[in-house]
């Protein structure tokens, strides 16, 4: 690894602080828990490599979980083990945990954090097909004070977000509207520890009890495009349409059109289209479950 | 910058990094359980047959044992290696001085340093460093020693080699094509060969109900030990080097390091302690000649361990295999005839390439009694990471041919997988396909050992889960 | 939907190796009292041999495993060995070093003789004693027959031996000869489940039933299996060494060389079948290569089993198996394609 | 140079490293605790394996500087003068390791899953050990031994003192 100055912050305020310092006259990165940053930085280039990381491990007031006015606060520094193990997570979105649980192992989840896993920004990252599809916010702090944006929009490319040089991702915010929301996170890699997603799809929609029909849905899909995508074409066939099998096959079909996959080492794009179909259908199968599981007596008692 | 205060500066650098490495004042904090009980199967006559624990799985557990990449000797320096990055190339410069004038590089040496730049168990193919033709990407082309690793691995990038790409040939069917040029000329591409014949394959084929045709592959694949190569080289004031390595075959190893380095045997010592996962994979020399001639250019111990790439870039692996079956059967599934032929991918050198040839050739026949065989098989170059020993030299490989047409061969008769196996299993006194007489056979004992697990009986019952 | 199959696979395999002659030497030292000290240049890489060659060295001379420490893998104190290859260590350095203790023992027995009143071919070892065959209530501690050899008979008891398999060079006409001393026989049988949409095939049990002649460590020997297996596994399903068109390797690391991880190993049943090898030391042959052999074509024969494809180039991945599916569903009648 | 105090198996050890210096690297190179291995340095292997503050984390993902203040369990510390912790016991006994370069961060991980879960199944061992990679034993001796341990601590009463 190249050498490199280190800033320790003490809080969000300071992290900010210290990146305002140092940008404009050098390369910087802000370590939170290390998993990525440092696995890349080992085998980096010259070019590649910080003057400066701050590092904002002890930043604690961005490690709450919290029900706000705005709904599910998520702290950026909380780690994807203390996800696993919130209960008001666990409750209302079983799925973010088992996204959660499918990142790298435990010592990876022990460290790493769901800001830092957000900020990677790779196309296939975990922790963010499910939050995109519980239209999740992010908050950013810069200079200038707080912005906040939807999560699919701080996604940008591949490696890249909205994020500028002198700002923070400090919260990851769930809107009221959707605490509890039914969803489902699944990923299909090449082995079953330790996996890199070749396709990962979260589904999510409110069941109009009613009607029996989708209400809000979401399908969102990873490593199948350049960043994290809606199927919105799958989304837009749902909405309103009565719960069945066959909608949900053909909205994982749909979906298919919607993404743009590559072929690589990894996989072909026309497997990974081929997954996209398959998982799509089941991860709205899951999510589906999930409310079936909340409606009866013996769901409601767990 | 005159050269005196070049000196300056390198020494205060070199001063500065020094006092990075002073030895730790304190012994490390690590118990020794005074009062541990010997584990009672250890202590039991007769010893044979005893579920006795491993002295080596205490010092395991507790963090004990010294691996090679554990020794930190007073005033060691590190060294990297810098690999080509090109499959298939002549070399036509090599400038180290850049990397020469880092401060805290102590030395780097190319090919040309090497007294005798090629080794190899059969054919000496191999060099220590590239000279003058790169053959696979992960050739090593330059070696830096320096104070600490990082500095070793910054002077790497100091140092540029000039290459004349030559078209690399990458695949195994293609090299073995006359046409295609000589890889490794002047050895000819296919750089080893061997035949078994028994019997009358023809004579045996017009007989068979049935002939069955097969065509397989596999893939390369690495050993993957948890520890990645290393060694440590240190001279004394005799002239003699003591090497502490990562290797499976010390005998071996000194052999070819006291060549390659141009000393005799007497005035090497080659010290393997325990070797974090071989495989095959750690069976000969890698770094040690090149850390031997550092070590005696500074007059410091010279450690290297591989990265986690370089394990995969610059070690032997797993040969991959194209195999063509042809077999001639009975209605009752007796095998009568077996054509085979085999094509090895020996990547850019020889290695262990003859053993896995042999044992692939010998063994592709399977376990079975057949009395006419011909058996064929080639290696030959590609520009890819060297295959060489690894665990079952070819036998994964055959078996997984032999063994998937046996099974094809028992749907299409109508057969329950269990029964052709018994059908044509080797038996106490059976010839091999060498016409060796075979003593202790036990194929049958296994099959039905292991089918009673799953209540498989001899007869096809229990094997319920037929698609 | 998930498909379950079964798939079984044997196979045969060498000790040591062909081409060259494959000798080990060893030498063995017993102390004073009666414990002792091997002299092997083999390398211990987690294999286990520094335990097998010590009891088989204990075994010769009747003491216990714990009694005979083993110094290992250093040119300038031990004896040439051909190396930690080619399952060669229990049997070719197993015998070099039972003979080397062997011929210590000579030395005690010579001690002995005169003590007990017998002629020193009528003696044998057990249990730290040295007693009349027959008589073994006739007997003295191995400890002070040692002392004995040093402080009394001045001739400290320390053997040592080589050994080098009995071969045959081939034909290289017609390959014909004997290649190797003797051969192990194995049976895998692997149970999976095969996802038929994604081609996604789960290992969820294997079953090996291994020779090894005589196990002298049953406990090292169902290691080396199990361990065997992880790497068929790999072999079979998810490892592969990656090149681009230009021969550069795509995937040097082990985020992108998928190996096993815990998760991805099923269970697995170890059996040693009842064999006994009358070259090998006290009936021993082998274990480290075989163990990987059966492994992957077990899987591929399960997932055929499973859902009647064959997968005829490893690794056999998801998306391998899902190719073939669908090929096989092109040739399907339709009327079967749509039943399915 | 930043100066880095950690409490490494109970003893507060102090050392000047440069910024970029992993946990890693300071256990090595600095306290001469070479028991956290060296494997991949990019936390694929798992062989660095400690506990930071009762976690078990890849020392080769942490900066040294990061730990500053923190305790650090390494497998020095797993045993005590007297005796074995009973997870190094029962991979003896059963022959859980072969190589045993994975075996340093392997405990480690089955220490961490047993502080936190005393009563794991099959499957949460397997979960906790997914980030440790060995080449030689399949895993299946280790499971073996964590879940023996496991059940001899269930059937234990509680020790009296911590």
């Amino acid at each position: 690894m190249k050498a490199f100055e280190v800033v320790a912050a003490r809080d969000a305020r300071h992290a900010v602080a210290l990146l305002a310092e140092h940008t404009p006259t050098a390369k910087v990165k802000v370590i939170a828990g290390g998993t990525d940053l440092l696995a890349d930085l080992k085998f980096a280039s010259a070019s590649h490599a910080p003057d400066v990381v701050v590092d904002i491990s002890r930043a604690e007031d961005l490690r709450t979980i919290a029900v706000t006015g705005g709904g599910l606060s998520i702290g950026a520094l909380v780690t994807h083990t203390e996800i696993m193990a919130s209960p008001a997570i666990r409750e209302m979105f079983p799925a973010l945990v088992d996204a959660a649980h499918t990142i790298g192992a435990v010592q990876t989840r022990n460290l790493g954090t769901l800001g830092g896993n957000l900020v990677t920004a790779v196309p296939s990252v975990d922790s963010g097909p499910t939050l995109v599809a519980l239209d999740a916010q992010v908050t950013v702090l810069g200079p200038g004070g707080e912005r906040r944006m939807p999560l699919a929009e701080f996604f940008v490319g591949p490696r890249r977000t909205a994020l500028k040089p002198d700002e923070l991702l400090v919260e990851i915010l769930i809107p009221t509207e959707n605490l509890g929301k039914p969803a489902c996170f699944l990923k299909f890699g090449l082995r079953k520890g330790q996996a890199l997603a070749l396709v990962n799809v979260a589904a999510s929609f409110w069941v109009d009890a009613k009607t029996q029909t989708f209400r809000a849905p979401r399908v969102a899909l990873g490593a199948v495009a350049p960043k994290v995508i809606h199927a919105t074409s799958a989304e837009a066939y749902l909405e309103g349409r009565a719960i069945a099998p066959e909608a949900m096959a053909e909205a994982g079909r749909l979906a298919v059109g919607d993404a743009k996959p590559i072929s690589d080492f990894r996989a072909s794009a026309e497997y990974r289209k081929h997954l996209i179909a398959v998982l799509t259908r089941r991860a709205l199968e899951g999510a589906y479950d999930v409310w079936q599981k909340k409606q009866s007596p013996a769901g409601r008692a767990r | 910058m005159d050269k005196k205060s070049a000196v300056i500066e390198k020494q205060a650098r070199l001063q500065e990094v020094e006092a990075l490495l002073k030895a730790p004042a304190a012994a490390p904090l690590a118990p020794l359980p005074r009062e541990v009980l010997v584990p009672e199967a250890r202590q039991q006559t007769p010893a044979v047959r005893q579920r006795a624990t491993r002295p080596d799985g205490r010092l395991h557990g507790l963090g004990q044992t010294k691996y090679i990449d554990d020794y930190y000797l007073p005033g060691m320096l590190y060294a990297k290696i810098k690999r080509a990055g090109i499959a298939s190339a002549r070399i036509l410069r090599i400038d180290t001085s850049e990397a020469l004038k880092m401060p805290g590089v102590m030395a780097v040496i190319t090919g040309k340093d090497v007294p005798c730049n090629s080794f190899g168990p059969s054919l000496k193919d191999q060099p220590v460093l590239a000279d003058e033709r790169v053959f696979h990407a992960g050739d090593g082309v330059a070696a830096v020693a320096a104070v600490t690793e990082q500095i070793a691995a910054e002077a790497l990038e100091k140092i540029t080699v000039e290459y004349e790409p030559i078209r690399p040939v990458l695949d195994p069917l293609e090299s073995l094509q006359l046409e295609t040029p000589g890889l490794h000329a002047p050895n000819p591409n296919i750089y080893g060969h061997k035949v078994i014949r028994k019997g009358d394959v023809e004579k045996g084929f017009a007989q068979s109900y049935r002939i069955f045709e097969g065509s397989y592959r596999t893939q390369m694949v690495e050993h993957v030990p948890l520890e990645p190569h290393a060694s440590v080289a240190t001279w004394d004031a005799n002239g003699r080097v003591t090497i502490y390595s990562t290797l499976g075959r010390i005998t071996l190893g000194r052999a070819d390091i006291s060549r390659t380095i141009g000393v005799p045997m007497s005035r090497v010592r080659v010290i393997a302690t325990v070797v974090g996962g071989n495989f095959g994979g750690k069976n000969e020399i890698t770094t040690e000649p090149v850390l031997a001639l550092l070590a005696k250019k500074t007059g410091r111990p010279v450690k290297c361990t591989f990265t986690r790439p370089e394990e995969f870039l610059a070690s032997t692996t797993r040969h991959p295999l194209v195999m063509d079956y042809k077999t001639g059967v009975t209605k009752e599934g007796k095998i009568l005839a077996r054509q085979i032929r085999l094509v090895l991918d020996g990547g850019a050198y020889c290695s262990w390439s003859e053993t896995t040839l042999g044992k692939a050739c010998i063994l592709s026949a399977g376990p079975y009694q057949i009395d006419n065989l011909y058996a064929e098989a080639f290696v030959v170059y590609t520009n890819k990471t060297m295959t060489g020993a690894m665990r079952g030299f070819g036998a994964p490989q055959v078996c997984f041919a032999y063994e998937s047409q046996m099974d094809d061969m028992a749907k299409a008769l109508g057969i329950d997988p269990l029964q052709i196996r018994l059908t044509n299993a080797l038996r106490e006194g059976s010839l091999s396909p060498t016409s060796q007489k075979l003593h202790s056979v036990v194929v049958r004992e296994t099959l039905l050992q292991a089918a009673q697990r799953f209540g498989w009986n001899e007869d096809g019952g229990g094997n319920g889960a037929q698609s | 939907m998930k498909r379950r199959g079964r798939g079984i696979a044997c196979m045969w395999y060498p000790i040591g190796f062909t081409v060259a002659a494959n000798p080990s030497a060893a030498v063995v030292k017993i102390n004073e009292d009666g414990t002792a000290t091997l002299l092997t240049g083999t390398v211990e890489t987690g294999q286990g041999s520094l335990t097998i060659l010590a009891q088989i060295v204990a075994e010769e001379l009747g003491v216990a495993t714990e009694d005979v420490h083993v110094v290992s893998a250093d040119t300038d104190t031990t004896p040439m060995d051909t190396g930690a290859i080619a399952s060669r260590t229990t049997y070719v350095t197993g015998n070099a070093a039972r003979l080397a203790a062997e011929k210590a023992k000579e030395i005690l027995f010579e001690v002995a003789a005169p003590v007990l009143g017998v002629k020193a071919d009528q003696l044998e070892v057990s249990d730290h004693k040295i007693q009349v065959k027959g008589f073994p209530q006739r007997n003295i501690h191995i400890g002070d027959i040692a002392e004995r050899a040093r402080g009394v008979n001045g001739q400290p008891p320390i053997g040592s031996a080589s050994f080098n398999p009995a071969t045959v060079a081939l034909d290289p006409e017609t390959g014909q000869g004997k290649p190797f001393a003797t051969y192990v026989y194995a049976t895998q049988i692997a149970e999976v489940d095969v996802d038929d949409e994604t081609g996604e095939v789960e290992v969820l049990r294997i079953a090996a039933s291994h020779d090894c002649g005589t196990p002298i460590n049953p406990m090292l020997v169902e290691g080396q299996v199990e361990g065997g297996i992880s790497m068929g596994v790999g072999f079979a399903l998810e490892e592969e060494m990656l090149f681009d068109g230009e021969g550069r390797l795509r995937n040097p690391n082990l985020t992108n060389y998928i190996m096993p991880t815990s998760l991805d190993m099923p269970k697995v049943e170890v059996d040693i079948v009842d064999s006994y090898d009358p070259t090998g030391p006290f009936g021993a042959k082998g274990v480290g290569e075989p163990t990987c052999v059966a492994t992957a074509a077990a899987i591929c024969n399960a997932i055929h089993d499973a859902v009647g494809v064959r997968i005829t180039s490893l690794p056999a991945t998801a998306e391998k198996v899902w190719a073939a599916l669908q090929a096989k569903r092109a040739q399907e009648p339709r009327q079967l394609a749509a039943g399915a | 140079m930043v100066t880095v105090t950690v409490n490494v198996n109970g003893e507060p050890r102090t050392a000047s490293v440069p910024p970029e210096t992993t946990l890693l690297r300071l256990l090595r190179e600095q306290f001469n605790l070479t028991g956290a291995k060296l494997g991949c340095d990019v936390g694929d292997c798992g062989a660095c394996t400690v506990m930071v503050d009762g976690k078990s984390v890849n020392s080769c993902l942490m900066l040294a500087g990061q730990a500053d203040g923190r305790d650090v369990l390494t497998i020095e510390g797993l045993a005590t003068l007297e005796r074995l912790h009973p997870l190094q016991e029962a991979f003896e006994q059963l022959g859980s390791l072969q190589c045993g370069f994975c075996g340093p961060g392997i405990l480690m991980s089955a220490k961490a899953l047993l502080d936190e879960n005393p009563d794991p199944s099959e499957q949460d061992i397997r979960d906790a050990l997914a980030g440790n990679l060995c080449r030689c034993t399949g895993y299946i001796k280790m499971i073996e031994a964590i879940q023996g341990v496991a059940r001899a601590d269930g059937a234990r009463p509680a020790p009296k003192s911590a």
